[in-house]
């Protein structure tokens, strides 16, 4: 697969005739199938097809494309069988409330999967396919979820920041994180094993946000190694993008001085392959890059949402017609390069995950109420020691252990 | 005479004052086709059109501040923020220029902004999405701050905090958003705004609440009834500007006081009013004012936050103390 | 003079292979004379060119195009005079601190000059050239850096925004107002009087704030009629504009979806025209613009500041040479339009605004510090009036009248 | 022993930090080639380059934000506020991230982040350029807060604060950066940095300030001692934790406290010094905790700022009513 460096746009000429007033004329109104700039490499139907400046399995063997797809289709199965779970275990009651990733497994698989070990990756709360890619057990994401913790992994073993729920705010975290690794001397030595870069996710509605834009400025200024992945899945709760931008928003990379793209986010091939370059492009040193990924929030905003109230069920059929895992597999099973077997196991290995995680939902420990009082600072306060030491007694004399929780 | 929910209460209200005054908007995130994530603006923009229900980009700094030019504009933007721990990326606007202007331009430019906060705990939800901010918006000169605590005061504070020609950040319980109903009649004559209401009278000691923590607290004021202990409880429902004349009577008379709330008890509402009440009422003071409230730390996950937040125990543990003195 | 609409820069092309890696490539270096996309209609020697986009006069005869060019001259003038004096006025002890805008004088006569009466300007601290435009006395400028207030102006009556001092804030407020147009009607109805448009001005480094970008998101989504007036002075204190941004300002427009414009900002006449077209694009319901001024700060930050500390004079020396009121001069007497007279009448109406600003100066009136009571809010609180009233006896202890200020 | 103004002790501490530990960044507005708008990074771009001391595009929220994920990536950022007025459009990354990763990630991640914020009024300057915010910092579990109040502390204190694990908001009162010199010996064992310290023996009250208003409160105390009144400072350094236990002792031994600061009164640093000495200490108290402060307005235009700021006679004032209980 080659290493092709990601397109820059060019500037926009300002001679010529060619301009008019109205903006629409020349950014078209907002297509609806991603638009002309669209990065595509596996259409709906499961059809490879090319494109000029991205593509996939060029530097593979022809077995290696084919085991490297398979994996991908057993990371998408696995991860809408996580999120199919996690939703069954908010209706049981098991969760207080869940980010579904419906629809987005090929963007986040087809970017996680371009991460090498020494990347770092900064999520929102919906990356669920990306944390399966950085190696963390899904039971470990469902703690948020169920109101246990606030995010149970060790973000600098994973190389993948805790969930952040505060819209955009962990775009500058990747940033500054980005310009760590350049004072490290991390970026732009040459050596595979060394350079490293940073990935930001957020959503669409997450690009209006000022620190959103602030990162875009704090990276181009410091030409800092961070790819900021954009999943547009069409709508911010209940608001859609129109709401946030009128022209695509890869574009919006051009004004602060960086590259832009808009990769089909339903085709992990295609995903795969602009993250990849992305990400090789700021390992490199060649600073930041703008990937929007256009997809479709298939679910609702959370299990709390009510989608019906504010789009129209259409919408959801056309998109599911570009389901990003059916075209994985038609192109898998009509190219003969998965057998019934093959499907079969992904599916049993579903089915133990589903299994691993009804039941160690049950058994995520309860958290003690006297643990808050200890995790506030590394270096405790004798305040809050002693804060913390007057809850005790008080729960003690309810006669409740107070290890134990609630004395009611 | 029709029985509300909180958040029915408050979505009367705003009706209401969008059809007293045209230049009444309504903004922020969901707040059109959806009707708000608690649905608090629930068939507004049906009704008002999408000039006057707006949905805003997602970007809290952007809502405040196109409020301030929509103001000076002379228009009363009600800007939604729609879960209180997303308040923060507008503080700039709201303390430097929402708080401000009034006061930077000699008070030739007002300021009718009204700021909804869904506010405080115990909806077992994930983090950022219960806290208590009111203590620092009450710090801040400028701003007026008020706190509803049920489907009649709902109604009728939010109207008169949309006429309010001072800025004022509107806090709601949002735990009390679907849960008790009450009688609200709209040809009443609504308390004024800016004043606290005893809720329960009583003789031993003075309890008071703002918020969530009003229902609290008459449980436990109920509870320790049980004990023969008397308990005057009383709602502040004014934050900024306080209005602590009936709260000084009522400790003169009791000579003690407990003050409650969801937010961290350092540096929240209860130190400001232990300290005035101890100023102006120091010689009646039988037992130090105390508080009780949050723990000093982040909010916790919400498996625990029953356990956290003050409640009928916790707060009649710190009755108890003061009564013990 | 004609009112074309403001050029849209074309979409950034995807086709084709001119794409390279290197983003300067196609952005070039930050060109120091502005860059071939400069619009400039008089040359810093004092020629008239041609844009293809822009033009001043075309509509006016050539009596009146002169007439205003002497105009122009004498607002830059008296501009220039303000600024001088106020200087030295706060070298004299007299204002605490001031914000010079020396060279920058076009942009801001040029733009203030292209409102009308019912448009309304957001400014930052620096705007006094744009006051007086708007027809404030520039005493009551002083106020705020002598102290005696934050500002003395009706904001309504002269449609112009008391000075904003944190970075960007305005520019949200000039979006809101221009959404109050809107809702009030005022726009594209064709009727002149009535249309109107609001314009937001900010510096280079204020480009870097989330706000600035927020107002740039808001004014897209609703097509607000606001002109983004960004004097791109060349300094943010002591940071040349290469941190904010690597590539021309105007830029960052592209990709929220709206036209940028980079114009000679010590250019009066096209600063005119450039800012004359977006307003009238505002006006008609076209939504918004950005109009970089390019141009210099010639001074120090404020007249606390110590330019010496982090750039070369020699780049001051460059500017002189392209300073915004000599160019106009030179235009004018070269072509016989100004006569000796003129421009002693000039020189004599800047000695008397002077005079006035050295005699009113000392006489602005002191604040009384009880007064600070009553304007924090429309409707007075209980607590703070008992404040005041605390304080006045407080004052009145020492048996001085409250009134007249300071116990000691 | 060198003789230094508290910006140069702060520089030369700043400077100590960094040869210390090559991890320590120093990133803000005009920190470069400028030395800050003060000074107090004077020099130390030229001497540790352009990588440890970063000059930022304009935009708070960016330096706090991005400075939260140089600290995951082991860098100790210090990050510098211009001024007061302008941290608010970085509260959010303050409030929601700053002070609430290592609380979120159970301890995993630490966030050795300083934000170094000059504060107060008293220099002449324009409206945002003269507050004091610390309420609302010391407010928020998970930043701790304190404020020097002269060159030797101002040397220690902030490499003190560097080497803390914990975010911390470093607050220097801006008008004594080039006021008062002191002797400052480098080899003399500094305090520990959480820690208040009785500046000034007295019997009679006592007087809790910290930042500007310790001088104040010193020259109060000086003139108070002329009329015969023995009082009894403290500074408190260390705002968030408080530590009162000092404070406490002088109270039980006096009976009286006063506490000063520039901030607003209503919601202020007093406001729970004054709740928890009396929660503390209410059998020795001979009259409530009073408090001294800037009135609830926003802060005026600098001509009367002297008059708005407490003063020397503005405590006096307070003292003298304190003792006359
Ligand atoms: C600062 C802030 N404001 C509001 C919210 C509430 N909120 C949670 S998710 C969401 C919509 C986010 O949309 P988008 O960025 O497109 O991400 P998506 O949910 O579609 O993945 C909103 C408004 C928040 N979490 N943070
Ligand atoms: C939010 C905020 N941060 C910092 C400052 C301090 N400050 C005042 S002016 C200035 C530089 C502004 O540069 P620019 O936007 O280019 O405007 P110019 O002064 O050049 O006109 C800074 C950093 C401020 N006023 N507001
Ligand atoms: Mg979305
Ligand atoms: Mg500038």
């Amino acid at each position: 697969m080659s290493e092709s460096p990601l397109p820059v746009p060019a500037a926009p000429s300002r001679a010529g005739s060619g301009f008019g007033p109205d903006i629409s004329e020349v950014f078209g109104p907002h297509a609806a199938d991603g638009g002309p700039d669209l990065v595509q490499l596996l259409t709906p139907e499961g059809e490879r097809v090319e494109h000029p400046d991205f593509s996939f399995g060029t530097d593979l063997s022809g077995d290696d494309e084919a085991a490297m797809i398979r994996g991908f289709y057993r990371d998408m199965t696995l991860t809408r069988r996580i999120d199919t779970e996690a939703t069954a275990l908010q209706r049981h009651g098991e969760l207080g409330i869940w980010a579904q990733l419906l629809g987005q497994e090929a963007a986040q698989i087809g970017s996680g999967r371009a991460l090498r070990r020494q990347d770092f990756a900064f999520p929102t709360y919906r990356e669920h396919g990306v944390a399966w890619c950085r190696g963390i057990d899904p039971l470990q994401l469902l703690g948020l979820f169920r109101g246990v913790d606030h995010g149970d992994w060790d973000p600098e073993q994973a190389h993948f920041g805790l969930y952040t729920i505060v819209i955009g705010a962990q775009t500058l975290h990747a940033t500054g994180y980005a310009m760590g690794l350049q004072r490290d001397g991390d970026v732009g030595t040459g050596d595979p094993d060394r350079d490293a870069a940073v990935v930001a996710y957020f959503g669409d509605g997450a690009s209006s946000q000022g620190d959103v834009n602030e990162a875009f400025i704090f990276a181009a200024s410091y030409n800092a190694p961070v790819v900021f992945f954009c999943q547009n899945n069409q709508w911010a709760i209940s608001e859609p993008i129109e709401r946030q931008s009128k022209i695509p928003l890869f574009h919006r990379a051009l004004g602060f001085g960086f590259p832009g793209v808009r990769v089909d986010g339903n085709d992990v091939l295609a995903t795969y392959a602009v993250a990849k370059a992305a990400l090789q492009r700021a390992r490199d040193g060649q600073g930041p890059t703008l990937v929007e990924a256009y997809t479709y929030r298939m679910g609702a905003h959370t299990t709390t949402d009510d989608p019906t109230r504010y789009r129209l069920s259409e919408e959801l059929e056309t998109w599911k017609l570009k389901d990003p895992i059916q075209r994985v597999k038609a192109y898998l099973t009509r190219n003969g390069l998965a057998d019934q077997a093959f499907l079969e196991a992904v599916n049993i290995e579903a089915e133990e995950l589903g299994q691993h995680l009804r039941e160690g939902c049950h058994a995520l420990p309860e958290p003690s109420p006297l643990d808050v009082f200890d995790r506030v600072y590394a270096e405790q306060t004798p305040e809050l020691a002693e804060q913390r030491a007057g809850y005790a007694d008080y729960l003690d004399s309810f006669d409740v252990p107070a290890e134990t929780g609630s004395p009611r | 005479m029709t029985k509300v929910t909180l958040a029915k209460g408050l979505n009367a209200g705003l009706r209401k004052a969008m059809e007293d005054d045209p230049k009444v908007l309504v903004m922020g995130e969901d707040v059109g086709k959806l009707g708000g994530v608690f649905r608090i603006t629930d068939g507004l923009q049906k009704d008002f059109g999408e000039d006057r229900v707006i949905d805003s980009p997602l970007a809290e700094s952007g809502i405040i501040g196109t409020a301030v030019g929509m103001a000076m504009r002379g228009y009363r933007p009600v800007c939604e923020i729609q879960f209180d721990g997303f308040v923060y990326p507008a503080y700039d606007q709201i303390v430097s220029q929402v708080a401000k202007i009034h006061f930077r331009s000699k008070g030739r430019v007002k300021m009718p902004v009204v700021i909804r906060i869904p506010f405080g705990g115990g909806i077992g939800a994930v983090e950022h999405h219960s806290e208590s901010p009111e203590a620092q918006f009450a710090h801040t000169p400028g701003l007026k701050v008020v706190a509803c605590s049920n489907p009649v005061d709902g109604y009728w504070m939010i109207q008169q905090a949309i006429a309010c020609d001072d800025p004022v950040i509107f806090l709601e319980p949002k735990r009390q958003y679907h849960a008790d109903k009450a009688d609200l009649d709209t040809s009443a004559e609504p308390q004024p705004l800016f004043t606290s209401r005893v809720v329960r009278a009583g003789s031993d000691l003075t309890l008071l609440a703002y918020g969530p923590m009003v229902k609290t607290c008459l449980a436990s004021a109920e509870a320790a009834a049980g004990e023969g202990k008397s308990i005057e409880v009383v709602d502040l429902r004014t934050l900024s500007p306080l209005d602590l004349g009936p709260v000084y009577a009522s400790v003169r008379k009791t000579g003690r006081a407990v003050v409650a709330h969801e937010a961290h008890v350092n540096l929240g509402m209860g130190a400001e009013v232990a300290a005035r009440i101890t100023e102006q009422c120091f010689y009646s003071l039988e037992s130090p004012v105390l508080r009780v409230g949050g723990f000093d730390t982040p909010y916790p996950p919400s498996r625990i936050e029953e356990q956290w937040l003050p409640d009928l125990d916790r707060v009649l543990d710190a009755v108890d103390r003061s009564l013990a003195y």
